[in-house]
């Protein structure tokens, strides 16, 4: 069977041949159509370069990567990405920052203006299922990180992309907001059943998650482990203290202390 | 040896060449003059230039200078002497143009400087010429379009100095035979022209180094005159840019225009009719709409001139 | 830029200070509504004292009482030529945004169009407008063509090098955001270059306004029978120098005008860029 | 700005294509350089061919042939007088960069400093130069001086408005990290202030290099004895058309010149702005 | 005794007296000479304006801030503060950002030039120190997300401040990298003894790391509760794991839950 995503021994590096940072070398990494896959691994490690690759804002330089069968070579229509910073575009009212994938992704794009309305409203709801009804007409900088980096997820879904790539989208989070969102991105997922790749440093969020953890070696990054987490959906909360659970992010802790004392 | 800045009336041309034959002679020097020659940059800045004491004498055509008189009574920009007697001002139009007299510019249109002598006299012109100088269009434009204005035709004619004019237009290809020139001398235009100017306090304070600038300069108009070919040499030493033959035919235009009336001829230059210099301020005054106020001994100065025996032209 | 009231949002504002101080805020506040106008005042009231003190001739540098009272006398020549002017300047300066804009983007987005467009651009700026008007005026004809022309050329280049300097540093953050999305390049230009380079923009316009300006009077100066520049000219040629500076004072004054109008846009579209905050490098209360 | 090798640090340039497209990226650097000369000869190559087919008289445009040879028959004076024009430009120009910092930062830095003094300098501005040389001549004489003045008097308005807006517009993050170790207000404009506004401040000396020159000039053609307004001036005086436009092309070249100067100091200061990328909007393969 | 700072009932609003945000009212925090204290709470409490009023970057509405003494009413030197953003300057290197606080900040302002190399070398020592060896010349954009806080962490702390201000200086590490800082974080305190106050989101590093935890309710924040923690020092990893341990945090972490529901 083909993969929805496919990265195939992928080797990126930032800068010239002899002087640059090996950031990957030798990832590899499948993901089939509507599954929900996480990363894991140390700091500095790769994550977000491997994010940058697969969504094709940076090109590799050796190895391929296929996203929906077809060879990246520039990044594609149908991701909802969301950066490691919330980079929302400070000249933007936090719903215009939301709304901003929508005035570019088709069919979107061509709907906006005659169904403006329909459109503003799903922004709303959403921005209110991450708990910011009243700050829509905020600027960015009138915002706290935390707030910043909800609004920066609510932009990578509002277009419901078929795959959608998370950069450690609750990383600025206390851990009440963490697991009500926790519980958002899962009932999202059933429902829709979007392809999903998420970069974490939180295993009980992996685990909670995903289909199936990846753990990245430290730079130059690659996939030294892959569990599979085959707990029944929907997950709750309760059961991220129950020991199958605990066992699971156990594991992989152990493989991620493996992968930085290798470095 | 007493320093003196002295501004000309325009760049290094045909027509400024002989200040430098005077100066290489040496005759400032000898007179205990150590003189600093400034191009200018046109007669009308010359008496600002010494009103304001950025120089202390120089050189323009004295028609500026009676108008500035006039309109600022307090100043006190007074000639030595006349070096040129013969007015350059003249209206040029195509031969082709139909237009045969003055009176025929009437409801033709004009191109020139709005500050060009020729336009600014253009009245006493029309008052001389009997014709209706009202009826007159004028276009403004700075001098460079002024001639390319006439050669592309897109008006009748310009007014200028003959000194600059003609030989402009000779270099866009449009020679004596294509043009019809309106000398306003020739219809009775009684106007003088490049002098030299200084104030009287500087007069005053200075007598001998007026008296030899001024003499001078004379001299080296007669150096000039007598050796028009030598006085471009020493043009094309001083100014680089200097392209001889132009500036050769612009001296020589200016021998035969300007410089030899029959006043100047008969008796040497700068040989004023008091009489007729009083009109021409009157004219100029008219031309401007000031009162008749200025008398002709309170701008020429006589006194500094040397002995009519050293005024006579060199030649013939 | 420093403006305390934003766009779309009053809630932004710094306290400037603690609220026991309002009285001197509010001061203060009149005191940057009335500073202009005091340098203004001040400024002229030195060069009145100083003409007259040293007895300064007319023809050298009127005093301003000389000029107001010139500028009176003449009012109904100067309106209809600073009419004129502005028309000029105006039709001239809106065909450089356009064309700076256009022109800024492409050269900001594209290494191979800065690197081959710049340098030329760079020599023909470096030449006098004044050089090139007689040229335009034996294309275009005597009138107010040129004087466009002239106003154009002179003032597109400092948008364009504003607006490509804006595109060129955009953070690639932001840009990333949009390519992303698979955004096309007129998508990222527009919904991330501009916006970003507008604060650049708009201070490019500053000095844009003011150029074309220049360019417009430099023109009429030339070659024309109208306009603020062919005022002076006369004025010049009949040594009426109080009229030249009534000219130039006019031209001050629909400069300024031209900023305060530049000035309202600006602070509508790129409060963002100051969140709104008095611009200063100071703190709150320091 | 749109420079490939970036300060201090070779590692950072995006792969600007995969490595199989080598040979393509290689021309492509190529032609990145050879860029201007096409266009520039191409634009001659276009003016010669026009001026010859609509057989152009030469007092409206001469061909690019006839003033090469202008040039080179004139080559003498023609240098003298470019050498002194240089050297009036850059003097006035670096005068314009210490005053233009130094009052862009006071503008930048302080509302009250902003509101008080931009609307007197945008009429100020507004004001063509050339009315303001013969004042300077009475002031200073005839000579260098005045054009001095007169090319520092219009090349520093672009530098002082481009470094007020950049340091107006640092983000209030980057101003905060050196107020929260309790920085004076001078360590701030040090350390974030002019380094943020770096990359305008050498947009703006494009800009302000162009119009030195063009100051320069025009008050040499009002006041001088040397330089390539007089030059100018001469060749006008005497209709030497082609003379005139030798002297403009060695003006433009000469403002490239200094333009390339600024541009080497710019790459070596500003890498970090385009995080030494092609500084264009495109993605990297796009 | 009079504390070290003393914020008292301090309110902070954004924006107009009518229109604007209010972040905080009714602030109240006494800290000791030499205390660490943690401050957690419910994402867009009001923690990080918390922290820039007590800073001096932000002047309160109405209270008082008292730090050392006098009342705050601009930055002060004795800080060091590591904000929830990086905010590395983009035009210096990690090296030139981390020896930042030097050029400004007496005595080392006055000693920079002359001890130059013995000032780089506190700073190399202190990016080794945080894993960042070997990155000392490259900018800030060049590092990853986790590497820029790190350097971050080191630009607060390389002037031996009095006061460390920290606005959640660990959350974008993966866990082994961010419990390597701590006991990093333990052993700076132990040996210099600054006054900390330390923004989080992670009741675990709270409790580790501090003497006392006060927990924020939700925006318009306040304290609501504050928590001695009375554990012996030096801490360790393992305790953490233990039963008083995780009663404190269970006990912190129910507070919280108010504090969100109460909103
Ligand atoms: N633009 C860039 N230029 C040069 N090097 C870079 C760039 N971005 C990242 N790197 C380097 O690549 C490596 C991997 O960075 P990456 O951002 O992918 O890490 P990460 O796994 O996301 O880390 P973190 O968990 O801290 O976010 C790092 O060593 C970093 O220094
Ligand atoms: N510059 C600002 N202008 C206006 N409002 C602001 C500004 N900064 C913060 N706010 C508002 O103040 C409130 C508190 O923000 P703050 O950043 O202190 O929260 P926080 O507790 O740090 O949250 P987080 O845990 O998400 O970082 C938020 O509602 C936010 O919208
Ligand atoms: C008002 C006025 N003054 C000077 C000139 C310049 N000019 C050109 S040719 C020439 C020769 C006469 O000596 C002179 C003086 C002018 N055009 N108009
Ligand atoms: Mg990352
Ligand atoms: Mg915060």
């Amino acid at each position: 069977m083909s993969h929805f995503v496919e990265l195939d021994n992928i080797t990126l590096r930032y800068g010239g041949e002899d002087t640059g940072t090996v950031a990957l070398e030798g990832a590899t990494l499948r993901v089939a159509r509507g599954e929900f896959v996480a990363v894991v691994g140390p700091s500095g490690c790769g994550k977000s370069t491997l994010m940058k690759a697969l969504s094709g804002l940076w090109p590799v330089n050796a190895g391929t990567v296929i996203v929906a069968g077809r060879e990246v070579a520039r990044p594609l229509e149908i991701v909802g990405m969301a950066f490691q910073n919330a980079t929302l575009l400070p000249w933007r009212t936090t719903l215009d920052n939301v709304m901003l994938p929508l005035e570019i992704v088709q069919p979107h794009r061509g709907r906006l203006r005659r169904h403006r309305a329909e459109y503003e409203a799903r922004a709303r709801d959403l921005l209110k299922l991450v708990g910011l009804a009243g700050f829509e007409q905020k600027f960015p900088w009138q915002l706290s990180g935390g707030m910043q980096q909800r609004a920066s997820l609510c932009r990578a879904l509002i277009h419901e992309p078929e795959l959608l790539i998370l950069d450690e989208p609750f990383g600025a989070l206390d851990m009440f907001t963490r697991e009500e969102l926790w519980g958002v991105m899962q009932d999202l997922w059933m429902t829709k059943r979007p392809t999903v790749i998420l970069v974490t440093h939180d295993l009980r969020e992996a685990v909670y998650l995903a289909d199936r953890v990846h753990v990245m070696s430290a730079r130059p990054g690659r996939m030294v482990h892959a569990r599979t987490v085959d707990l029944a959906r929907p997950r709750t909360l309760e059961g991220t203290y129950t020991a199958s659970f605990t066992a699971i992010t156990q594991e992989l802790r152990e493989h991620i202390s493996h992968a930085r004392a290798a470095a | 040896q007493t320093n003196v800045s002295f501004i000309m009336d325009w760049a290094w041309q045909g027509p400024q060449a002989f200040a430098l034959m005077a100066r290489n002679e040496g005759c400032f020097a000898d007179g205990g003059v150590n003189i600093t020659l400034d191009r200018g940059f046109g007669s009308g800045r010359t008496p600002v230039e010494l009103a304001t004491g950025t120089y202390q004498m120089g050189l323009g055509d004295l028609n500026p200078t009676i108008r500035f008189r006039a309109e600022n009574p307090d100043s006190d920009v007074i000639a030595t002497a006349i070096l040129f007697a013969g007015t350059p001002m003249v209206a040029v139009v195509r031969a082709d143009s139909g237009i045969e007299t003055p009176a025929d510019l009437e409801g033709r249109t004009l191109a020139a400087p709005d500050f060009d002598a020729g336009r600014q006299l253009f009245p006493v012109f029309g008052a001389a010429a009997g014709f209706d100088h009202t009826t007159v269009n004028w276009m403004s434009v700075s001098p460079e379009l002024r001639e390319p204005m006439l050669v592309r035709g897109e008006v009748d004619g310009i007014t200028g100095f003959v000194t600059s004019s003609v030989p402009s237009l000779e270099a866009l290809g449009l020679g004596r035979d294509d043009l019809r020139i309106f000398y306003y001398a020739d219809y009775g235009a009684e106007l003088v022209s490049t002098s030299v100017l200084t104030t009287r306090a500087f007069a005053e304070a200075n007598p001998e180094v007026v008296a030899t600038v001024t003499r001078c300069m004379i001299r080296g108009v007669q150096l000039a005159d007598a050796d028009p070919d030598g006085a471009i040499a020493a043009l094309v030493a001083h100014e680089s840019l200097t392209d001889p033959v132009v500036e050769r035919e612009r001296w020589q235009i200016t021998i035969d225009d300007m410089l030899r009336t029959d006043l100047v001829v008969a008796e040497g230059i700068s040989t004023v009719d008091m009489d007729f210099l009083q009109r021409s301020i009157a004219s100029v005054e008219d031309a401007y709409g000031l009162e008749n106020t200025l008398r002709a001994e309170d701008i020429f100065d006589a006194s500094f001139l040397p002995p009519a025996e050293d005024r006579m032209l060199l030649s013939e | 830029m420093t403006d305390t009231t934003v766009a779309r949002s009053a809630a932004s504002a710094r306290p400037a200070a603690a609220p026991t101080r309002k009285p001197w805020l509010a001061s203060r506040r009149n005191l940057e509504r009335a500073l202009p106008w005091l340098v203004v005042i001040g400024l002229f009231l030195v060069w009145e004292v100083g003409v007259r003190a040293f007895s300064v001739p007319q023809f050298v540098l009127p005093a301003p009482s000389v000029i107001f009272e010139s500028m009176w006398k003449w009012r109904v020549p100067i309106l209809d030529n600073a009419w004129q002017t502005l028309f000029t300047t105006a039709v001239g300066f809106g065909i450089a945004i356009v064309f700076g804009l256009v022109t800024g983007v492409l050269i900001g987005s594209s290494s191979l169009i800065y690197n081959g467009l710049y340098p030329v651009l760079i020599g023909f700026n470096s030449i006098p407008k004044v050089a090139v008007v007689p040229i335009l005026v034996i294309w275009f004809g005597i009138g107010t063509v040129p004087a466009i022309i002239t106003a154009f050329l002179i003032s597109f280049f400092p948008i364009l090098v504003n607006v490509a300097t804006g595109i060129a540093t955009v953070e690639p953050e932001l840009r990333d955001v949009l390519r992303a999305l698979g955004a096309r390049r007129r998508d990222i230009i527009l919904k991330v270059g501009l916006p970003r380079a507008m604060p650049y923009f708009f201070a490019s316009l500053k000095v844009a306004i003011t150029v074309a300006f220049v360019g417009s009077i430099i023109a009429e100066t030339v070659a024309s029978n109208k306009g603020i520049g062919h005022l002076m000219m006369v004025a010049s040629s009949r040594f009426d120098v109080p009229l030249v500076f009534a000219g130039l004072l006019v031209t001050a004054l629909m400069g300024v005008a031209m900023y305060i109008v530049a000035n309202i846009v600006e602070r509508r579209m790129t409060g963002w860029a100051t969140r709104g905050m008095d611009g200063g490098m100071s703190a709150p209360q320091g």
